[in-house]
């Protein structure tokens, strides 16, 4: 049973991704969209943490929103898998429920 | 499979109604079914008919109706969020003694229920906001 | 509006998420008016405090000034529409510097470690 | 001294606006002037005249067109924004061929210069924003 | 030529309060309003990194904001001082401009 | 309306506080749209990018599947309305991964110690 969390802000605006990874159940996965996405990039301040929770849990970035940041050939963290829109709607039918963190 | 696409944004300020738009484009075109898109809070500011974007963007209410036109696509703007934020339809319009409407072809106003009813209903509820 | 019925006949698991602070965005009063207007529609409701949401519940509200509506009482009648399940995660009151006791009405307490499956114990989320 | 406003979130959905007129309201009881407000992105939302919130809750526009009124403020809508969000008085309603106009007394619809002219001659800017 | 910095988002939603914290030249005020009154709190994860700013700068809280989400009676931190909007007012007037962290 | 001229006589030292990602809100985009309309008015602008306004900046940006403007490349014809003075706090970079090399235009760096007084060193703070 379960949940695709996703995230649409930066984490260095905002609190929510942290507040979303510290309440993951087993099994959930995590999609980061619009600003998150910049959470996908290898060699930031926070690139550790995220790379712990992807040894857990799959991690996935929407890839339209990373090329319009021009981050789609930046490197990113290894955990996190690259989707489009149809990956993303597919990602919405293969788990139970999805809870975007506003 | 059927979703309902929840959206609390209004045009151009956040992403979230282009998320949703372009989230549902993919979902029809993979076979799924869009069974309602409900606006809520600054999101119903999607449904102006009077919005006169620069012609070098995306016209985002324009894209909306014609979601409905096209596929059928039951938009739903929240009637308690319009009165606060003045999207008005002609039922609205005589009701609330108002000298104008503002909303879009494709549209309608209806109540939070159509919000529960479209989480009950459909098997996917993805809400876009900020 | 709020008296439709629903006869659809499907009863499912439907979580309010509540994560911000009152009076400073809309969504505290809005996620009470969606579930006021819900209970008409005989789901099994669950309301869940996290994070900044647990200052809705705050004893003491004064928005009047600001002429703002104070809906905090009506937490405490939502037993009424038969909404009985009120979650409040500990961890977020106790960052926060708040007990239970500022709390307006009884709730629940959850530990964070056991959000995850709360949620998934769900079938619809809807999140304020 | 000489203060102006500006507005960047739209009416009920965040707290800006209000915070904004009642800065405006101690500002004037206190003495000083208030130069201009300058409504811009979700902001020009305050000034349509089509909104009727709950009688229980304060009528944000009606509050704005007030000041406007009794103490002569300037209440000045940024035209790109309005016209990506369908704010329109009678000339933009002419010029971008619309059916309707929705905005409220007290309120005009003006360039990004305004802010700027607003910025170099007041004392103090202050935003309220989200 | 010092600067009042307005905060108006809660430290627990958004990291706009260090990142305005971390900028704060000498005789820079901060007052909160909005949200971002709940940072006034004595007892939080928090009030030990906004005490020690208190100590080289001055901290103000907007009281009706305060009053509005029932924490006008709650211990608050020792170097916050509580304003309402006509000392918002002054403040806005005794520093030489006002910067709004959105 | 982008002809406007300014004859006030008052010259301001202004600074534009960009502190967002480009595209997930419309801030970036407005404040290089205020930017370009205040260039008619003759003042001493900055613009400072902090925190995530340090990804306005970003080269190979590609909005338009999204049907985005993609203005980042204005940001280069900034010297030609006498917008010269564009500064980067080269903490907010590193902390994303970003060096100069990243970015579409010249910029000066500048340490976040020193972001408090060159903000004091203004008039008229505009943030988005």
């Amino acid at each position: 049973m379960s949940t695709l969390n996703v995230l649409n802000k930066s984490p260095f605006e905002k609190k929510t991704m942290e507040q979303c990874l510290a309440r993951l159940a087993d099994g959930d996965s995590v999609l980061m969209i619009e600003d998150a996405v910049v959470a996908a990039l290898a060699d930031t301040a926070i690139a550790s943490q995220l790379e712990s929770v992807g040894a857990a849990h799959a991690l996935y970035v929407l890839e339209p929103d990373l090329a319009a940041r021009g981050l789609s050939s930046s490197s990113r963290l290894a955990a996190v898998k690259v989707v489009d829109y149809s990956g993303f709607v597919e990602l919405a039918t293969t788990h139970e429920r999805v809870h975007s963190w506003l | 499979m059927k979703f309902a696409i929840l959206v609390n944004e209004g045009p151009y300020q956040h992403q979230a109604s282009d998320s949703a738009y372009q989230f549902s484009v993919a979902a029809l075109e993979a076979g799924h079914e869009i069974s309602r898109v409900f606006f809520y809070h600054d999101g119903v500011n999607n449904g102006s008919r009077l919005t006169t974007p620069p012609q070098d963007d995306r016209h985002i209410q324009k894209r909306w109706s014609a979601l409905a036109a096209d596929k059928g696509v039951d938009l739903v703007l929240c009637v308690a969020a319009c009165q606060r934020r003045g999207l008005v339809d002609e039922g609205e319009m005589k009701r609330n003694g108002k000298d104008a409407s503002n909303i879009a072809e494709g549209f309608r106003i209806s109540g939070l229920g159509q919000l529960i009813e479209a989480g009950i209903e459909s098997d996917r509820l993805i809400t876009f906001g900020d | 509006m709020e008296d439709e019925e629903y006869t659809g006949g499907i009863e499912k698991k439907i979580i309010y998420v509540n994560r911000r602070a009152p009076h400073g965005t809309v969504y505290a009063l809005e996620s009470l008016e969606t579930v006021l207007i819900g209970a008409a529609f005989d789901q099994d409701v669950t309301m869940l405090f996290l994070d900044d949401g647990v200052f809705q519940l705050k004893k003491d509200q004064a928005p009047e000034a600001l002429e703002f509506k104070n809906f905090s009482k009506t937490y405490r009648a939502l037993e009424m529409y038969d909404v009985e399940k009120l979650f409040v995660e500990q961890e977020s009151l106790a960052e926060r510097g708040l007990a239970q006791d500022d709390l307006v009405v009884d709730v629940e307490l959850v530990a964070r470690k056991d959000v995850g499956a709360l949620i998934n114990d769900q079938d619809v989320v809807l999140s304020f």
